[in-house]
């Protein structure tokens, strides 16, 4: 991750480098296969790429976290699933045809997916400032292991509300819509995910290379260097964790989507070391390594799963060599 | 009535604390000393608890099995200690997470591979079975209670293991100055192998006991590792009073 | 009487049973480096950390400028004029030495939270950078990664870092640790360059650089400041030879 | 995710017959591995058997495990759908797992036919036509142990059933037959295994018999755990309490309960014995009530298909409604809302041969219809 | 010789600490190493112990090479480190940092509480809870446990109080004249200068000087070691 700058007349030609060459071929295929898998008919393969897609996009709201602000959250999976939970609430009470809640603010539900994204990412804005005030006070250990038991708080909150299924999870009949768009088809669900992952890689591109992302960076680097320059430290880490739960929140609304299902296994643990292993095997703080990682993990799930039960075994096997080598990947 | 059932309860609470106390022990027994996070140590409760499983079906004594469970578990913790944990004292705590979280997809497949997904039963010796009257319980299962006894007999050992013996000043020493217990010719490689095996098999001790009382099945450490977590953070990480 | 940049009043801080600081004022006025020594352990570190903002006191107060800081965080008080720089390297190591300097520029206009527009092409921040750190000596230097820099070089990024803050006072801590013979002359040449400017308290184990540069010396042992004055007055005295050194004159 | 056993029986028994009609696909999402595994298991045994037995070459079973994860069932059941194209699922075990995947699986026009779960909400408001219970409506064993209970006098019963659809169903369906009064009322979390405070609380509750539905390893950790106890209070319970897979784990401690089922493996019938000594040979083992149900199941399916092609949705549909097939529990047939109507039994746990296993005692309800079935829509 | 050092040269991350240090110790003597603060005197002492690993030169001891050797290795070959700021372990009582790491030999518990009797009054006490000076005779009485070939003492006196620098300086003299070896840093020349047989001088990370203390000059006293 050296950032080494180029000499300024320079910076407006994108410079061609195996990692470009490796993200554009990445990005490319994963937008044609699903096309060509369309053409012939076979939305499985479609529904595998928007995973794929999704998973990316959640990977890059936690490598916003870890890549740029060095803030090691192994509780993203609470982010994933409130966006998630929020998509399966809004369509459950617009399917039920109840009220979210009674006087005095009478909100119903909802089927039209813009406004649930954004009321997705609002909720885990605002829980992720909770939670990021208290855990940013801390750090290292105690930062992963804080961030960890609010997931857990979140997750057996979720267990033990009935209204919304606890431990069942919430079935979502039709998926929600979109004006002008038929996103019940995998095709168009697709590009809506594609979309959204560009630009979520856009926007975690741009605050990185922005003063904030600078303030931000320095945080991961050098705390006492940012806090010596006259910065505090503090807002500008809460305002990191926010966006980078925005972003994962948002896949996680795209996940229930997709599934037709909201669990509390969108919250558990698990989730967020897998969200982790995406960022990890695609690269920490490479833009696009959340692509590579998520799609790594998802055809590893999907076909070494075809062949061995075990393939967990072969997922993990190599990430411990390289995690407990000197020269990590 | 009531009474009685207030303090059947508060012994099932105990019982189930202590539990959680042996757990919380050994993590905070290595992160003390070593300063590493070790989300694995779920997995070396339940290969306790294979152990035991297994080595009860073959000789059919439970005591062996249980034995058996706490060694398996000591050998299974030295094993990763010396093969990936010691490469992973000197990583930032992520490599630690990452690490330790591979560490349990290959334990808990590895388990899976062996004995299957099906979960082990095990029975308990004639010697423990039944029910004993308590002052206050006419009856309380003895197997509860050989839990609590012997979880607050691991609880007294550890304390005089920590606060008595030669091992035990290390531990500390190591704990607050590494560098200078090294300096004064202790092997810091094989104190923390010794540590992290002695962790272990508190580990799978208690995943042994609870075992026999419940089920032996993969994955059955998780759910007190992370209960054993909180503990943690509520306590305050790396004392052993905490947990 | 000038009135000083820097102001410290009967600070206290006591770790435990341990005083590491006990009653100790001080100040640095305009144009003058203030030189602090003491043997190891005597508190330096206790003291700058209280004068940073790392460390609050028990007791006593700092002012900056004439404003009172002493319940101020290190960022603000960075903000209100207190360079420093560190006994071990604290800067961004991974990327370049302009990035360390544009940090510290930015933080000076007071805009962290700007989200969209790229720093890369904002060509005002990137020269401004660049003017602190050929001022320091790394002219040509600009864009290495500070983790390829020498140690020495590191040391003039800190303190270009801290200039660009445009601060009224200078901390400067053991800037001559490891910097190897040549290294140390050349930083207390610069720092001879910019004492007209800024006001600098010193912490310095390198006696040939503080007896060259200090205008006064203060001297802490055992968490007191029990001396402090010019630097024959403190070549003379008998009491900090005998402190410091351990010799009964 | 776990690819077991499956390719399979069509692949085995190709030879032996020449192609009659097009290939049927049947995707199966049950439970073989953690706490519930031996229920998925022996679904998929007497399924498979029954495929077998009937040496059916034109049937593709393809089978996975959901590991009791509604979330991994659902992912089963979309690539079951859309990339393998199954005509017909099946399997599924538990009701939330059930809840999760059929309502938009039939919506899809794809059939159902369960062998297990019948949660109510599916045998109400939301039947469907493409959703076929070849098992029962959840509620029903324990409408029959309630009505059991009553005639084996007892007046004081403390019952208590895990928190999921299949548990509020198993309690309000006992409370619908029971006259008696109740020492208390308690839901537990699914997939517990440690009860001492159940037991306690039970204990505590002077009541004169216990009702428990704790399907698979709860069921088996709870009465090991109540047998150590000491509480000397008689228990009952559906037959899933004390099905043949959990029988051998629980021990002696199960002797002479009283559950009630719709089948028992001494029913008297050709079809029955050709399936108790066929499963035996076939796996070593007696079979449980859930391997009669896979078999039903799976014999379902094929009467349909003597009559009908599976690409004709509707013929379809009308033959497996007909349900003309001999089920190995006596007389079967749907209702109105594709549930079936059937007699349930009393069986006592007994040692036979040094086995533990049950023995009908006698009948609980005859031609026992669901408590829903009126509220559903269809004729 | 018991202990030669040469050429040796230390780096702390990216910062050079020492530039050529050369040094011996023979068997039986005491040799001191003097030198303002910041000079290298504390890193030299780490690396012949190998808590620095360093970068260039040799150190040898009883005749085996230390080089990349463990720390607790070389321990073991017989250095008994008395490290700058004492080091005692806090959450331990005196007697345990006294056994802890102790190895078998002439010095015994009753022999190091002899040394400092205060020791002994004090042996359930947490060290944390002991003043400075006696926190020094912990340090120094700890090391010793360990029956160390040399001793090494790293600013044994600084900070402490006439009367406790006295005390320590009569023990270091008493162990000198028992024979054992010993390395020391200190900076009161008046007490040290004395004693040591030989002396090294440190100048910014070298050994610039080295000889035996009376051939030292007020001069050189005045350039190397004073204000």
């Amino acid at each position: 991750m050296q950032q080494t700058d180029t000499a300024p007349q320079s910076v407006t030609m994108p410079k061609f480098n195996r990692e470009t060459l490796v993200n554009i071929a990445v990005m490319a295929i994963l937008l044609a296969l699903p096309l060509w898998a369309s053409s012939i008919g076979e939305d499985y393969y479609v529904n595998l790429a928007s995973l794929i897609t999704i998973f990316a996009i959640a990977g890059v709201g936690l490598n916003f976290a870890i890549g740029q602000g060095g803030m090691v959250s192994f509780g993203h999976a609470a982010f994933f699933g409130i966006g998630g939970y929020t998509t399966g609430i809004a369509a459950f009470h617009s399917f039920e045809e109840t009220l979210f809640m009674a006087m005095p603010f009478a909100i119903s539900g909802t089927n039209q997916m813009l406004i649930i994204w954004i009321v997705a990412m609002v909720l885990c804005g605002l829980a992720a400032l909770a939670i990021g005030a208290i855990s940013l006070r801390t750090e290292g250990v105690y930062f992963i292991m804080i961030t960890l038991a609010f997931a857990q708080m979140i997750y057996y909150f979720a267990i033990s509300w009935p209204t919304y299924g606890g431990e069942d999870g919430l079935s979502i009949y039709l998926r929600n819509e979109l004006p002008m768009v038929d996103a019940e088809s995998a095709l168009t669900f697709f590009l809506i995910c594609f979309i959204l992952l560009l630009g979520s890689i856009f926007v975690s591109a741009r605050l990185s290379g922005s003063r904030f992302g600078a303030a931000l960076g320095t945080a991961r680097m050098n705390e006492t260097r940012l806090a010596t320059s006259g910065i505090d430290p503090f807002p500008i880490k809460l305002t990191g964790f926010v966006i980078s739960a925005m972003i994962t929140g948002l896949a996680g609304a795209l996940f229930a989507e997709l599934n037709g299902f909201v669990g509390p296994s969108m919250l558990s643990w698990h989730r967020s070391g897998e969200i982790m292993v995406f960022v990890i095997l695609g690269g920490v703080g490479r833009l696009y390594g959340p692509v590579i990682g998520a799609a790594l993990f998802v055809l590893l799930e999907t076909y070494i799963g075809e062949w061995t039960e075990h393939w967990q075994l072969l997922l993990a096997s190599p990430c411990l060599v390289s995690f407990s080598s000197p020269e990590a990947v | 009535m009531m009474a009685a059932l207030i303090f059947e309860q508060i012994l099932n609470g105990l019982q189930f604390g202590l539990t959680l106390f042996l757990m919380a022990a050994g993590l905070t027994l290595v992160f003390g000393v070593m300063g590493l996070i070790n989300l694995a140590h779920g997995s070396l409760y339940m290969i306790g608890a294979f152990c035991c499983a297994w080595i009860t079906q073959q000789t059919g004594s439970f005591w062996l099995g249980l034995g058996g469970g706490v060694l398996g578990a000591a050998a299974a913790g030295a094993l990763i200690e010396m093969l990936v944990i010691r490469r992973l004292y000197d990583r930032d705590h992520l490599d630690q997470v990452l690490a330790t979280f591979a560490l349990i997809l290959i334990f808990s497949e590895g388990t899976r591979m062996v004995f299957g997904s099906m979960p082990l039963y095990l029975n308990i010796p004639e010697a423990l079975s039944g029910t004993v009257a308590l002052p206050g319980v006419e009856a309380y299962p003895v197997y509860r209670l050989f839990i609590i006894l012997a979880a607050l007999a691991v609880a007294v050992l550890l304390y005089m293991l920590i606060s008595k013996t030669r091992l035990g000043m290390r531990i500390r020493a190591g704990e607050s100055d590494r560098e200078m217990i090294a300096a004064l010719g202790v092997d810091i490689k094989t104190l923390y192998t010794i540590v992290f095996a002695l962790g272990a098999a508190i580990a799978g001790l208690s995943g042994t006991l609870v075992g026999a009382l419940r089920s032996v099945q993969v994955g059955m450490g998780e759910p007190v590792l992370i209960l054993a977590f909180v503990v943690i953070v509520i306590g305050g990480i790396g004392s052993i009073k905490g947990a | 009487m000038t009135k000083p940049v820097l102001e410290v009043k009967g600070l206290h801080k006591n770790f435990g049973a341990l005083q590491a600081t006990k009653n100790v004022s001080l100040d640095l006025k305009p144009n003058e480096i203030h030189a602090l020594i003491g043997p190891n352990g005597a508190g330096k570190s206790t003291l700058i950390g209280q004068i940073a903002g790392w460390i609050t006191p028990d007791a006593g107060s700092i002012y900056l400028d004439g404003e009172d800081v002493t319940t101020e965080t290190v960022a603000s008080r960075s903000r209100k004029g207190l360079g420093r720089s560190f006994q071990v390297s604290s800067l961004a190591m991974e990327v370049s030495a302009r990035r360390n300097v544009m940090l510290s520029v930015q933080a000076s206009q007071g805009s962290s939270f700007r989200f969209w527009k790229q720093t890369k092409s904002d060509q005002e921040l990137r020269e401004t950078a660049g003017n602190w750190l050929k001022k320091v000596g790394l002219g040509g230097r600009e864009d290495i990664a500070v983790s390829e820099l020498s140690h020495g070089e590191r040391r003039q990024v800190e303190v270009a870092c801290a200039l660009a803050m445009k601060p009224k006072a200078l901390l400067l801590d053991e800037p001559m640790a490891g910097l190897g013979p040549t290294g140390s002359v050349q930083l207390t040449e610069f720092l001879e360059e910019i004492r007209p400017e800024i006001p600098i308290l010193l912490i310095e184990h390198d006696m040939d650089a503080v007896f060259r540069l200090a205008d006064r010396i203060t001297v802490l042992v055992g968490g007191a400041a029990i001396l402090s004055g010019s630097v024959d007055e403190i070549r003379a005295s008998a009491l900090v030879r005998e402190a410091y050194l351990g010799e009964e004159a | 995710m776990k690819k077991l056993v499956s390719a399979g029986v069509a692949a085995l028994l190709c030879c032996t017959a020449g192609v009659a009609q097009a290939e049927v696909k049947i995707g199966m999402i049950t439970t073989l591995s953690g706490g519930g595994s031996t229920l998925g298991i022996d679904v998929r045994d007497g399924f498979e058997l029954a495929l077998k037995q009937a040496g059916a070459s034109d049937v593709k079973l393809l089978v996975e495990d959901d590991a009791r994860k509604p979330d991994v069932a659902k992912k089963l059941a979309d690539k079951f759908i859309q990339k393998d194209k199954v005509d017909i699922l099946t399997g599924i075990i538990w009701s939330n797992l059930a809840m999760a995947v059929v309502p938009s699986a039939t919506r899809k026009g794809t059939l159902y036919v369960s062998p297990n779960a019948g949660p109510s909400a599916l045998a109400g408001k939301a039947c469907h036509e493409n959703y076929f219970n070849v098992a029962w409506q959840n509620d029903n064993l324990h409408e029959a142990m309630g009505s059991h209970a009553n005639k084996a006098g007892y007046k004081k019963t403390f019952i208590l059933a895990p928190n999921y659809p299949a548990g509020t169903d198993a309690l309000k369906g006992f409370k619908r037959m029971y006259k008696g009064e109740l020492a208390g009322e308690l839901f537990t979390k699914l997939g517990q295994d440690d009860y001492a405070a159940e037991i306690a609380q039970i204990r505590a509750s002077g009541a004169d018999s216990v009702f428990f539905f704790l399907p698979g390893g709860m069921g088996i950790a709870f009465m090991k755990q109540y047998a150590q106890s000491g509480v000397d209070v008689p228990v009952m319970g559906p037959a899933f309490s004390f099905s043949q897979d959990i029988l051998p784990a629980i021990g002696d401690a199960a002797l002479g309960v009283a559950n009630s089922s719709q089948w028992g493996k001494d029913i008297e019938s050709e079809v029955n014995a050709k399936f108790v000594k066929g499963f035996k040979e076939a796996y070593g083992r007696l079979p449980s009530l859930y391997a009669s149900q896979g078999y039903d199941a799976a014999n379902l399916i094929l009467s349909a298909m003597a009559k009908a092609d599976v690409s004709d949705k509707d013929e379809f549909r009308a033959a497996l409604k007909e349900a003309d097939f001999a089920s190995v529990r006596g007389d079967f047939k749907f209702g109105n809302n594709n549930h079936p109507i059937q007699d349930i039994y009393v069986r006592e746990v007994i040692k036979e041969d040094g086995q533990i296993t049950n023995k009908i005692v006698g009948v609980a309800i005859k031609g026992h219809q669901d408590a829903y079935a009126s509220k559903c829509r269809m004729k | 010789m018991l202990l030669e050092v040469k050429g040796l040269e230390a780096h702390y991350g990216a910062a050079q600490a020492l530039f050529g240090v050369n040094l011996t110790v023979n068997e039986g003597e005491m040799v001191a190493m003097l030198g303002r603060n910041g000079m290298g005197k504390s890193t030299t002492i780490s690396s012949i112990c190998q808590m620095v690993t360093p970068t260039k030169g040799t150190i040898e001891f009883r005749g085996q090479s230390l080089n990349r050797m463990s720390s607790h290795k070389a321990a073991r070959l017989g250095l008994g480190l008395v490290p700058e700021g004492r080091r005692c372990f806090p959450n331990l009582s005196v007697l345990e940092n006294l056994t802890a790491a102790a190895r078998k030999g002439e010095w015994t518990l009753d022999r190091v509480y002899d040394l400092f009797p205060r020791l002994k009054e004090r042996k359930n006490q947490s060290a944390n809870t002991l003043s400075g000076g006696e926190q020094q005779m912990l340090a120094i009485s700890r090391a010793l446990m360990t029956n160390p070939k040399l001793l090494i003492l790293d600013e044994a006196t600084e900070g402490l109080a006439p009367v406790v620098r006295g005390e320590i300086w009569q023990a270091i003299a008493k162990l000198k004249k028992e024979g054992l070896s010993i390395l020391i840093v200190d900076k009161t020349l008046k007490e040290l200068l004395p004693l040591a047989d030989q002396a090294v001088i440190l100048e910014k990370g070298e050994s610039v000087w080295a000889g035996r203390p009376d051939t030292l000059t007020e001069e050189m006293k005045d350039r190397y070691l004073g204000l």
